[in-house]
């Protein structure tokens, strides 16, 4: 299956990365498309991250097509 | 209920205006209307700020204002509401953010506008990346609590 | 700090405005207003109502308003208040009242601009008397608590 | 003494009144002066009464050329 992965802001600036794609075999949690993109980084504890734009746990598990995002805490408004 | 990001610069009163307007009679029905606009102050941290950049990640964005509009809109008597939000590059005393409730009842208007604000604030996907009078550039790392001060 | 208790209908949105150009250079100081309006409904208590008499005891009214306005400005890290206030005839739609509180944090805006239309609404001598659509006319026996509702 | 009492509102149409001077000899107390200008009607409970244009307690004394105001609740806003 294929998933996207992308990062905003301080984040993408951290990892070097604005977007990616996988493309693996295994079922896949969001915490392990962090650990392929980002070459076994820790994920920060702070960070935040979404699936197809909802919110969502590091447990959760990607269907083909998802687009995941991992982002810094918010700072709009 | 209308939701904006724009990275067009907003007149929050002339908008407030115009989507009055639209509503039309159902003017007659509120009795309430309360709102809140922030603007961008010239110093932050201590610093002074000379320019930012409002990143966004669309339309997650816009999708989770709108889902906390109709959360808004399910647990009050609230008649519409209204969250512009500006993106891209900003300056100084430029207008961010505007949100208004309008309600029949003055409570109501205030803990809806209240919510929309803090829902905002701290989960709807935006970041400032500041540029000081220095050179420096920096992103902002978290909002302040909404507490009074 | 400015209050003002008019007999002439008055645009809330276009006031902030010319109070804001007013407060020229402060307008960097500050990051966040809290606006309150409050507009006359075509209806109260079950009945269509026509048009309304807003009556006051001037200048115990301007001085109570000043009052409040200074604590607001006292008790929070407030920059600046607003406050106008229609008096005499007044038709449905009409806007009766505007209070405005500029600060650094939207904490300190929200709660001062609420602890001044509750203020306002539970002690600043005003009377309403109206007129129903049947002829009727009838003094406003007291105004609804400000819980959401 | 000389005291101005006046009344507003729905009161101003209960006693009929909206001004009255009271000139007295001697010191006269809020609840007082309402007794004599509205020949010996009970005070309602929920009127509310300033001097000088500052809330008061029934029992404030008033002083010479007191301008003494009674009201209904206030439903401005």
């Amino acid at each position: 299956m294929t998933v996207t992965v992308k990062f905003f802001a301080s984040l993408r600036e951290k990892v070097g990365i604005g977007s990616v794609q996988l493309n693996v075999n295994v079922p896949l949690t969001v915490a392990q498309a962090w650990s392929q993109a980002c070459d076994e980084l820790p994920l920060p504890s702070h960070v935040l991250m979404a699936v197809n734009m909802e919110y969502v746990e590091p447990s959760t598990v990607l269907h083909d097509g998802d687009e995941v995002a991992f982002f810094p805490p918010v700072t709009g408004g | 209920m209308k939701v904006v990001v724009t990275t067009e610069p907003f007149n929050p009163w002339e908008q407030i205006q115009v989507y009055e307007q639209q509503l039309g009679s159902q003017a007659l029905q509120w009795g309430a209307v309360t709102t809140f606009v922030g603007t961008m102050r010239d110093f932050n941290e201590g610093d002074d700020v000379q320019a930012m950049f409002l990143e966004h990640y669309s339309p997650m964005t816009e999708n989770y204002l709108q889902k906390i509009s109709q959360t808004a809109m399910q647990r009050w008597d609230i008649l519409d509401t209204l969250i512009i939000h500006r993106v891209g590059e900003i300056c100084p005393q430029d207008n961010i953010v505007l949100v208004a409730a309008w309600a029949a009842h003055r409570g109501t208007a205030f803990e809806a506008s209240r919510y929309l604000i803090e829902e905002l604030k701290h989960h709807a996907p935006f970041w400032k990346h500041e540029t000081l009078k220095n050179g420096e550039k920096r992103w902002v790392a978290a909002n302040t609590s909404g507490d009074a001060q």
